[in-house]
């Protein structure tokens, strides 16, 4: 919703849309919405599979580079909206990059489950033959890629996006950035490219109010990113308290005007951080109470709510679909436990092509 | 390997890298070139002079001064297909985008187990001699050749300047092509007889890999690149007069280094003095010493030389600049304490 | 000037800042006024000397690398006002970065004009001893500094002031920058810092129109940098006309604020590139006609018929004034030139300290 | 040189540097430290723990994710004469720092013809070894060795640390410090024998600029740095067991390198082996190689041997990691290919 925070950087139409947008929200598909929960819960039960999965081999002393998942390890629960919610709007030919944050939109982008859980297990059945690991998913086939450096997808997604133009496509490049990625060079490099040149880029920040151990109001400037549209003279959206529903409301328009060749926006979701930066993150700096309020009012549970009392679907349906899921993440799993190491020598391998 | 020359012209090394770009994007639409001032101006080198009229902006893209922001982009127009050579005006400005250029461009395709290619030539303009100061003379070579995932090439003359730029931009991973500001041959520069050359007319592939011998000699192998082959070649006329006999290897890729020619000279004249125009901590000389001195060591009848820029920045001042710098006297210089050790 | 471009960024407060703006116009001092007369007077009798003396050397062929002033040259004839009416309100204590084309400012700065002669000569009696140049400008004794690098110097300044921050001084840090230099990361990263941190840090951005060759409008998406204030919180100003009279203005309320304690503005000023980007550049990419028509409406011109008209001072005055000038840049000519260049050897030097 | 030893007591790595921060900030108000998550959080990597609470957030300031911008102001509060120390939280990130650290932190006493100090500590975690992948597993020594105007340093054990630390933050030059994130002796890593050492309680200096032998030895002279030299130990006993007698040389110094204490080590051994967490091409074995096989040529009784990343990204799974890092056994082996040559 960009009215209350960002509304006042919008052009004139922003009354239009307004109108346009009330009527979207009253005829988002049955089919989305239950999409929007499916990958949703995909994600979580990934998460709270793979939070389990890591401490394998951590305890009773964590140790990080032990246990079938090592390195670091940084999960996404809670933020589930801000992938559901834009990349239901998009097509295997839509690029997205995202961070080291990458689970949701991952799944959401229908990136090879198997493979990637298999990836993060280091096996060589994995996305990279084990080669890129949880920082580094790389599905070209749904055209997917995330990275261990903030802000460095974002240029990515500009140039993805330059592609889709120069081959007169109407595919769009979605960069998903944390908040605190909007302090990096990067960020503003990119924008300004993509807002000169018109290109199909959205960028969606995901307002979890941290960057690590640092609070956004001590990192950030403005309160809200989508005022730094203005600097780019693009549009810039804020969706509050983390509802899938706005997210797929304002994420439709920003697209539907990049595939229009009206350029680029911005995007920001307030979301929520569940979990610590990375899994073993003492969270000093954080009260304790925050999270069990932020999970009090968990977005996926709210759908499910809505979707049952608004008789999109029964409990009995939706129960199946959520043992589907379970199901197709166990699945996941098991091919990743069960599939093999690669060879150490294989490291030499694919430098160059 | 190199293709039969048919008919050729003799152009300079600004003149060979236009030729090979607009030769290889006539055939290639998916090739573009983004980059400062590449469009109307040129290229402040010349190395793009010509094809913004000949393709269009479209093709031939100016850019804000925004390095991460348009490397970054080749990066991910690379993934979808398109064969994108960007121009990064100086190397020395390398250091606003080497994120980009080492930890994604060079790694992708490795993080990605090889399912993900990044065909970009990233261009470069390097060198000094010029008074340009601390900022805008430097080569860097080592600072590319140290990383993995990046084929890195420096060139010396136009008829190698243009068959390995064709073999960069058909080349499916990324390349790093350095060129030397004053091998391009322009106007506004000294004029140096090693930046004109006799260059096919038709496209052809120099290999990325390999180096050189561009003088066979007995007595000593000197290694250089670029400006230090030139001088080398000089130095090497310097020699002969005092009876010394100089083998010459232009080394042309910088990574991979390419042992088997730098080895199989020093076998025979078990001496080696190695040039550099980039600093010496580190560098061109430190990475062939090492080499030789592992793989060759049984060739080697005396101390390696080394001869580079003495770990200091270029300064600015003509005199000054002069001295850290080497040149053909210092080589011939370096040269006589090796062979008559 | 902010209030017809930049003025819907502004709080609320822009009426009544207008007002004391225009107290502050009637009230300019005298003194002021001539300093600004003087520098920019200075800066210009200094740069078309330069531009000689480059050419010693280079003809009939031209070539970088010969004659006393070898390697490239910036000049800045036309963009006088932007240093002049900046740094008339700073003093000793206060930081100036400037970029390539930096001779403007540091005149202005008070930069020891035989030294800085002497080192765009290569001289042992430079600034630097001759190993900075005409680019890499160092006077600590009057906190200058420059460099060849885009954006570079934005984070330099912002670290001045934050060091004059925790000092508890009044003292201010400005850097200068062209427009192309707003594209940059480094410009992004600055602003937010020295906007959270509420650094006394002010960007002045001289607006010339380009970028060597390429238009501001192929390389800033939007028209007016002082927008690009709002992604920080902070104020933005727009200098229209390259007027020196204005330049003061904002940039005196500007500093104002952030000696008080308020935090950093962008100033932008429209201002006018009279040579090519570097002495020897071709300029295919512009017409001719269009610096003909910017030096018909040149500053120090205008000003000068300004302080007469005004009754300032008097036409034999300002003669007078003109003539010093002419001698003591003279001087400065003549000191670079008859001072020894360094020893060769001495390039191994001041690596370290 | 290096102060007598008062009361010790036994620290970590991360202890070490914090010790040495808290002593210096006691004494100088003009030093600060500026980062990510260097403040409440104590720095990811355990280097300023303690010090938000005991110094205030005006003195250990979390920063934005802004290297260019915090790094650069760090350079603009020094020339100011303060004294910051900076943390770039992996070396791996310097990426989106690098034109202010080396083209101006390290060019601009130089460029001012040392009118301008920068006294600026740029600490940064380096290594790998616990699955952390290509872009957070490097060392990069070679990366700022390679470029003029900085110290640059890498001490392994908590004693090094602290007194190398100590007089970074004193040296009026920028200092480029890495602190390996095994050797920190954090709770949630491997825990190291080598991660834990006496400490002297009074604060003192070592030099930035002298390698040390940590075991003496008469058959081969082995030079690490960091986890290269606490398994380059490990080799040596594993060796003596064989037979051979190796001397262990810990470098400490990346930039400059200690060549007296190489070279004498190597006039009694005859034999070198270097060993790099670096990439091959251009790094650490490549330089000592260089220097030994020019300063010290006579010496050697057989090739040099060189360990390190062979050319590739860090790998993510476990198996792959550990066949590119060297370790003991690799040493081992390497050593037995040129004593028995
Ligand atoms: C250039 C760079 N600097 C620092 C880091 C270390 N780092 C990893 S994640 C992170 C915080 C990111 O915050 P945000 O963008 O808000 O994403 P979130 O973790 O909250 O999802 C930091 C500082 C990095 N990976 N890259
Ligand atoms: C990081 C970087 N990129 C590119 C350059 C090359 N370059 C030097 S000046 C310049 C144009 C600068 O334009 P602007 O900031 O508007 O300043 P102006 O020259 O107009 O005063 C460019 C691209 C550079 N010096 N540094
Ligand atoms: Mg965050
Ligand atoms: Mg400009």
């Amino acid at each position: 919703m960009f009215i209350n925070d960002c509304g006042h950087f919008l052009p004139l139409q922003a009354l239009v849309i307004l109108y346009i947008n009330f009527s979207i929200m009253n005829n988002i598909r049955k089919k989305d919405l239950l999409w929007m929960y499916r990958v949703m819960k995909t994600s979580r039960y990934f998460e709270e599979r793979m939070e389990k999965a890591y401490l394998e081999g951590k305890q009773p002393v964590f140790n990080i580079g032990a246990g079938p998942v090592p390195g670091e390890m940084h999960l996404s629960n809670g933020q589930e909206p801000a992938a559901a919610g834009m990349i239901v709007h998009l097509t295997k030919n839509d690029t997205v990059t995202a961070t080291h944050r990458p689970h949701h939109e991952a799944i959401a982008k229908g990136v090879d489950l198997k493979k990637m859980t298999a990836e993060i297990f280091g096996k060589k059945t994995g996305l990279s033959k084990g080669k890129g690991g949880h920082m580094h998913l790389f599905d070209p086939n749904v055209k997917f890629s995330c990275g261990g450096i903030v802000g460095a997808g974002i240029p990515h997604a500009a140039g993805a996006a330059l592609a889709n133009k120069k081959r007169n496509t109407n595919w769009v490049a979605v960069a998903f950035i944390g908040d605190g990625a909007t302090n990096t060079g990067a960020f503003h490099e990119s924008l300004n490219l993509a807002a000169l040149w018109k290109l199909p880029l959205i960028v969606v920040v995901e307002d979890n109010s941290w960057g690590i151990s640092v609070a956004k109001k001590d990192s950030t400037s403005v309160p809200f990113n989508c005022i730094r549209a203005k600097s780019y003279d693009i549009n810039g959206y804020y969706v509050k308290k983390n509802n899938p529903i706005e997210m797929y409301r304002d994420s439709k328009e920003a697209i539907d005007r990049a595939r229009n060749g009206e350029g680029p926006s911005i995007i920001e979701i307030q979301t929520d951080r569940y979990l610590g930066h990375f899994q073993g993150d003492p969270e000093f700096y954080r009260n304790k109470d925050e999270v069990a309020a932020l999970r009090a009012k968990d977005p996926i549970e709210k759908l499910k709510k809505k979707l049952i009392k608004e008789s999109y679907i029964t409990v009995q349906e939706l129960s199946t679909i959520d043992s589907l899921i379970i199901k197709e993440v166990d699945k996941a799993y098991e091919f990743a436990k069960h599939s093999e190491y690669p060879k150490p020598e294989e490291a030499l391998g694919d430098v160059f092509c | 390997m190199e293709t039969t020359i048919e008919k050729t012209k003799k152009l300079t090394g600004s003149k060979a890298m236009i030729q090979a770009l607009e030769q290889e994007m006539t055939i290639d639409d998916s090739i573009f070139i983004m980059g400062e001032d590449v469009g109307k101006y040129g290229g402040i080198f010349g190395s793009t002079t010509g094809l913004y009229s000949m393709f269009g902006k479209e093709r031939v893209m100016d850019t804000p001064i925004s390095e991460t922001g348009f490397i970054g982009a080749a990066i991910g127009a690379a993934a979808e297909g398109l064969r994108p050579v960007v121009e990064l005006m100086f190397v020395d400005f390398h250091g606003v985008a080497m994120d980009q250029i080492y930890n994604h461009m060079a790694k992708i395709q490795y993080m990605s187990g090889g399912r993900v290619k990044l065909p970009i030539v990233l261009m470069t303009a390097v060198g000094g001699g010029y008074s340009d100061a601390a900022q805008h003379s430097q080569t860097l070579y080592a600072s590319f050749g140290h990383l993995p995932g990046l084929k890195v090439v420096a060139p010396t003359f136009p008829y190698d300047i243009k068959g390995m730029l064709i073999s960069a931009i058909r080349d499916d991973n990324p390349v790093i092509f350095m060129f030397h500001k004053t091998l391009q041959g322009l106007g506004w520069m000294d004029q140096l007889e090693a930046s004109l050359g006799e260059v096919p007319e038709n496209a052809y592939a120099i290999p990325l890999n390999r180096a050189k011998v561009v003088k066979q000699g007995k007595d000593i192998t000197i290694v250089g690149a670029q400006m230090m082959t030139v001088e080398a070649l000089k130095a090497a006329e310097e020699l002969a007069k005092k009876g010394i006999d100089a083998e010459v290897i232009d080394l042309r890729s910088i990574k991979p280094i390419d042992k088997e020619t730098i080895l199989k000279s020093v076998a025979k004249t078990h001496h080696l003095l190695v040039v550099d125009e980039d600093y010496l901590s580190y560098g061109i000389t430190a990475e062939i010493s090492a080499i030789v001195a592992s793989e060759g060591f049984n060739s080697l009848n005396a101390p390696i030389g080394r001869l580079a820029i003495p770990d200091v920045p270029i300064p600015y001042s003509r005199v000054m600049e002069k001295f850290v710098i080497p040149n053909s006297e210092k080589i011939v210089e370096a040269v006589l304490k090796i062979v008559t050790v």
